[in-house]
């Protein structure tokens, strides 16, 4: 994929940690946030905190975050719901009685979601879509994994091309645009659209193939990550992984 | 919003342990699916992966309107089984669970076991489970391998949808009555369903008219009297 | 067949169309081009001219800056479909051209858009697919044929809307010599107001009285064909000449 | 450059190549051919005669029934690798080669997958898209370029893996004058032993002192091109004949 669709170029020291490191670090950092018990809001304070001084570093706006975060919408629901649905004692909010478990497990999926999906899409603005695939590569992901995901990443331009070109080609012998976007044509599209990208997809292998390729890209010699750099990148993970420590440890 | 992002769980759904055992359930099971499925680069099993992974990716950055008002994307369980079989079936929606993951932050990281557990295993397994059984019906004629691909499209979702009642069962964070839980998630998804076996019947019905070779539920037989047919 | 021409209007008029890519890549710096009913053009210029940009503006699928009027009628986006029918163009990539399940089918697409009905449809697409050779193959997908095959069928669906301007980009890539031949034959025959992008200074000497050359962006050279080839500084500024073994008859 | 050549093998040899495409359709009926190290020669043959889907089979991208050999390696799954380091396709369309996000990385895919590395893999770049006139272009994406330019690049990447045997099927189609006769130049310059697909039949006579016809998926002629150009019923018989204002030099 050429552009990458959440990626925003930059030249930040975010931007240039290497993918394997950051993968792991962003991993680290979730399961942190997961593992942290939920009674321990000041730790979720310091998780957002880390998020935070990782955007300023590499240069993103909170709102562009912001935006992209309701992907997790669904989950938000069920925070919302999960207090007046659960069993258990109630409290008092607001003159309404709920379920204070409910309510408790309400705002540890409102918390740990939100955080986890800031920290994705830390990951994604700041990592090329080709990148983490080597990362994922060089953190020794099964030979089939990178051959799929490169093959992927690679087809979505292809389909993106067929879309563009299919829709000039009928709008110019006077077909109505709009007309494309209705449910039927989508629908009966799709079958069209899956085969003429997968025979212009199967030329492209070809060709890729004719070049010797052999399922991944010769990784070549990864520049050796400095143990300096392991930690720099780390350093958010490392700080929410000591919040989860000092939040579970048995007082 | 599309109603089957909901598939896609977030962080912090389910316990830590629970996400670890997942995690550990979708290895296990792709190093049998990767042992059993050859992916091999000079074949067509590996454009053909690709192309469907990168398929279900852009349907859903399209985010195309089904019916007015609901927009969503084709989750594609049944459609990488027929088209693929059910070893790399599961492998190609395993690349895909896990770069939505990475690239669009959808679905949790941590849960991500569970999520390929669901739609890359569980819902490639039994869509191929519902075309093998009816396979008979398949290759009588187009009509009989449409309604076949249409059925494995319903019955996958729902059985997705089926993986996350159980982890909310073993590690869900919050005891809310587990039957209303079923009820209403697995209700939802049977909807759903019915548009993912259309669209998956669709896609199936204009590639058997072109391309019978890429069907693994037919390639291996009667392809000519389909295409005839 | 085409429709009647009113006297004095021309056939196409475009003035200071300037154009960049999304990308910012700026192609067009001000093209003017002026073209009466029934002239034949060339278009001609080296690789990355903006030839390719500059036609793709006749029929609105990309809009600059600038004014463009076909046969009188100003493009702006309440006209495009009615230009749209008036202008027919043949993409240089016939893969950009032919979407459609089935030759046939995707020869109809247009006609059909403009409100052509049967039996006449049927009529225009034998006609058109005959026209370039192609009638054998009318229940194939286009996406399996050879690429000249392709090439002769994205001329079929522009020749199957009949319409008063025909622009070609590259319309003899990758055609065997005997089907060039015929493709010249054919476009002499339809006596229609024709602009056809070329690197193929003797063909473009045959089919079109006059040529413009465009390089950089502008229109760096119009007159006769004959004049334009004949003037050897003019074309080997413009990274053109005529081809090995080429004797321009008297 | 190039390898050693071993004596008394021949460069490529094809014999009995069948073939058909998943859809049912049957392409290649037997083809035979045989050529020498060093030697260049041309493909004619009409549209749809079954060319690009034969040139396709000499890397391995296509496989039908019949032997091929290349430089005395016969092609086999296991001999694939090393008959695509051998062999060097430029394929008709240049949309279907070119994948990578830049012009660069395009041009450098084939030769890092072939095991050549920094510093040697830059100046390989840098060479082939100098050869192209393609350098300054190093940079852009390939499906930001005009037609002629994709189709320098495509063949870029192939020069950058420096082949012992060059495939080309109608490499001059979409380029302008200059940069056709450039590349004549180029390829003559190579020495390197050659196949061109073309329907540029004067081409076909500068470049390559050998021809084969094929039509209908067999080779129907076979000898020094001058030969086969002079004959005119052979010609006509199969969809070929020379251009307008043609005058070959005696
Ligand atoms: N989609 C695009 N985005 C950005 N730049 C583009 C795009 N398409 C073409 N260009 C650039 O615009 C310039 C003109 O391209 P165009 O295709 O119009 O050239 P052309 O005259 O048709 O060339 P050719 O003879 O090779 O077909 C070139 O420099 C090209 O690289
Ligand atoms: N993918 C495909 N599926 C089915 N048939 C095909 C496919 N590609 C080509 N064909 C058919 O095979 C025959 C030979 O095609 P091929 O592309 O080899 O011709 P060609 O000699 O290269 O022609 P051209 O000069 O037009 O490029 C044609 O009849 C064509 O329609
Ligand atoms: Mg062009
Ligand atoms: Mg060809």
């Amino acid at each position: 994929m050429s552009g990458g669709v959440l990626y925003r170029p930059g030249d930040s020291p975010v931007h240039r940690i290497p993918p394997q490191v950051k993968l792991l670090a962003a991993f680290a950092a979730v399961l942190g946030v997961v593992a942290t018990p939920r009674e321990a809001f000041w730790a979720f304070g310091i998780d957002l905190f880390v998020v935070l001084a990782v955007w300023s570093v590499a240069g993103v706006p909170v709102g562009w975050f912001a935006r992209r975060a309701v992907i997790e919408a669904p989950f938000v629901l069920l925070a919302v719901v999960l207090p007046f649905v659960s069993g258990g004692p109630r409290v008092d909010v607001l003159g309404v009685a709920v379920s204070q478990d409910g309510l408790l497990a309400g705002w540890n999926i409102l918390a740990k979601g939100t955080l986890g999906v800031l920290i994705a899409l830390t990951l994604a603005a700041t990592t090329q879509p080709r990148d983490l695939v080597l990362g994922l590569q060089r953190l020794r992901a099964p030979a089939w994994f990178v051959t799929i995901a490169t093959l992927m990443l690679r087809y979505v331009d292809v389909i993106a091309g067929e879309l563009r070109r299919t829709r000039i080609a009928r709008i110019s012998r006077g077909d109505d645009p709009r007309f494309l976007w209705q449910a039927g044509a989508v629908a009966r599209g799709a079958g069209t659209l899956f085969l003429r990208s997968y025979e212009r997809g199967e030329r492209v292998h070809r060709a890729m193939l004719a070049r010797g390729w052999a399922g991944h890209m010769p990784a070549g010699p990864a520049a050796p990550v400095g143990a300096l750099r392991w930690v720099a990148g780390g350093s958010p993970a490392l700080v929410i992984a000591t919040a989860w420590a000092v939040a579970a440890w048995p007082v | 919003m599309t109603a089957s992002v909901a598939m896609h769980l977030s962080d912090g759904v389910l316990d830590a342990s629970t996400s670890v055992l997942f995690g550990a359930v979708a290895v296990a099971w792709l190093a049998v699916a990767a042992a059993r499925g050859r992916i091999d680069v000079d074949d067509r099993t590996a454009p053909l992966a690709g192309l469907l992974a990168a398929f279900l990716f852009a349907m859903q950055l399209l985010n195309f309107p089904v019916l007015p008002g609901v927009s969503g994307h084709l989750y594609g369980g049944a459609l990488a089984a027929i088209l693929l079989g059910p070893w790399v079936g599961a492998l190609c929606l395993s690349v895909v669970v896990v770069i939505q993951a990475l690239l669009f932050a959808d679905g949790g990281l941590t849960a991500l076991g569970a999520n390929m557990t669901n739609m890359a295993l569980l819902g490639t397994a039994v869509g191929f489970a519902v075309a093998l059984a009816a396979r008979g019906l398949a290759r009588r004629s187009r009509a009989g391998l449409l309604a076949v691909a249409f059925l494995a499209g319903l019955v996958s979702t729902v059985a997705a949808s089926a993986g996350f009642v159980v982890e909310y069962a073993i590690g869900g964070q919050a005891d809310v009555s587990l039957g209303g839980l079923a009820g209403v998630v697995i209700g939802v998804h049977a909807v759903i369903g019915i548009g993912e076996g259309v669209i998956t019947a669709l896609a199936v019905g204009a590639i058997v008219r072109v391309r019978p070779d890429l069907i693994y539920l037919v390639r291996t037989s009667e392809t000519r009297e389909l295409v005839a047919a | 067949m085409g429709g009647g021409r009113v006297a004095g209007v021309s056939a196409l008029d475009v003035r200071g169309l300037t154009y960049r890519y999304p990308d910012g890549t700026a192609v067009l710096h001000g093209i003017d081009l002026h073209v009466e009913p029934g002239e034949r053009v060339a278009v001609l210029g080296p690789n990355g001219a903006g030839k390719t940009t500059f036609v793709l503006h006749l029929n609105g699928v990309l809009t600059g800056t600038g004014h463009i009027e076909v046969a009188g009628l100003p493009l702006s986006p309440d006209t495009m479909r009615e230009i749209r029918r008036r202008v027919g163009v043949v993409f240089q990539d016939p893969d950009d051209q032919l979407f459609m399940p089935t030759v046939a089918d995707d020869v109809a697409f247009g006609p059909a858009n403009f409100g052509v009905t049967e039996p006449e449809l049927g009529e225009r697409v034998r006609a058109a697919l005959s026209a370039v050779g192609m009638a054998e193959h009318a229940d194939r997908s286009p996406m399996h044929l050879s690429e000249g095959q392709r090439r002769r069928v994205a001329l079929a669906t522009v020749l199957a809307s009949d319409p008063e301007l025909l622009v070609l980009d590259e319309p003899s890539a990758n055609l065997e010599p005997v089907a060039r031949r015929e493709l010249a034959e054919v476009l002499l025959s339809l006596d229609r107001t024709m602009l056809m992008v070329t690197h193929d200074l003797p063909y473009a000497l045959q089919l079109c009285p006059r040529a413009v050359l465009i390089d950089n962006g502008v229109v760096v050279a119009d007159g006769p064909t004959r004049d334009l080839l004949a003037d050897a500084d003019l074309l080997a500024a413009h990274r053109l000449e005529l081809p090995w073994g080429f004797v321009p008859q008297p």
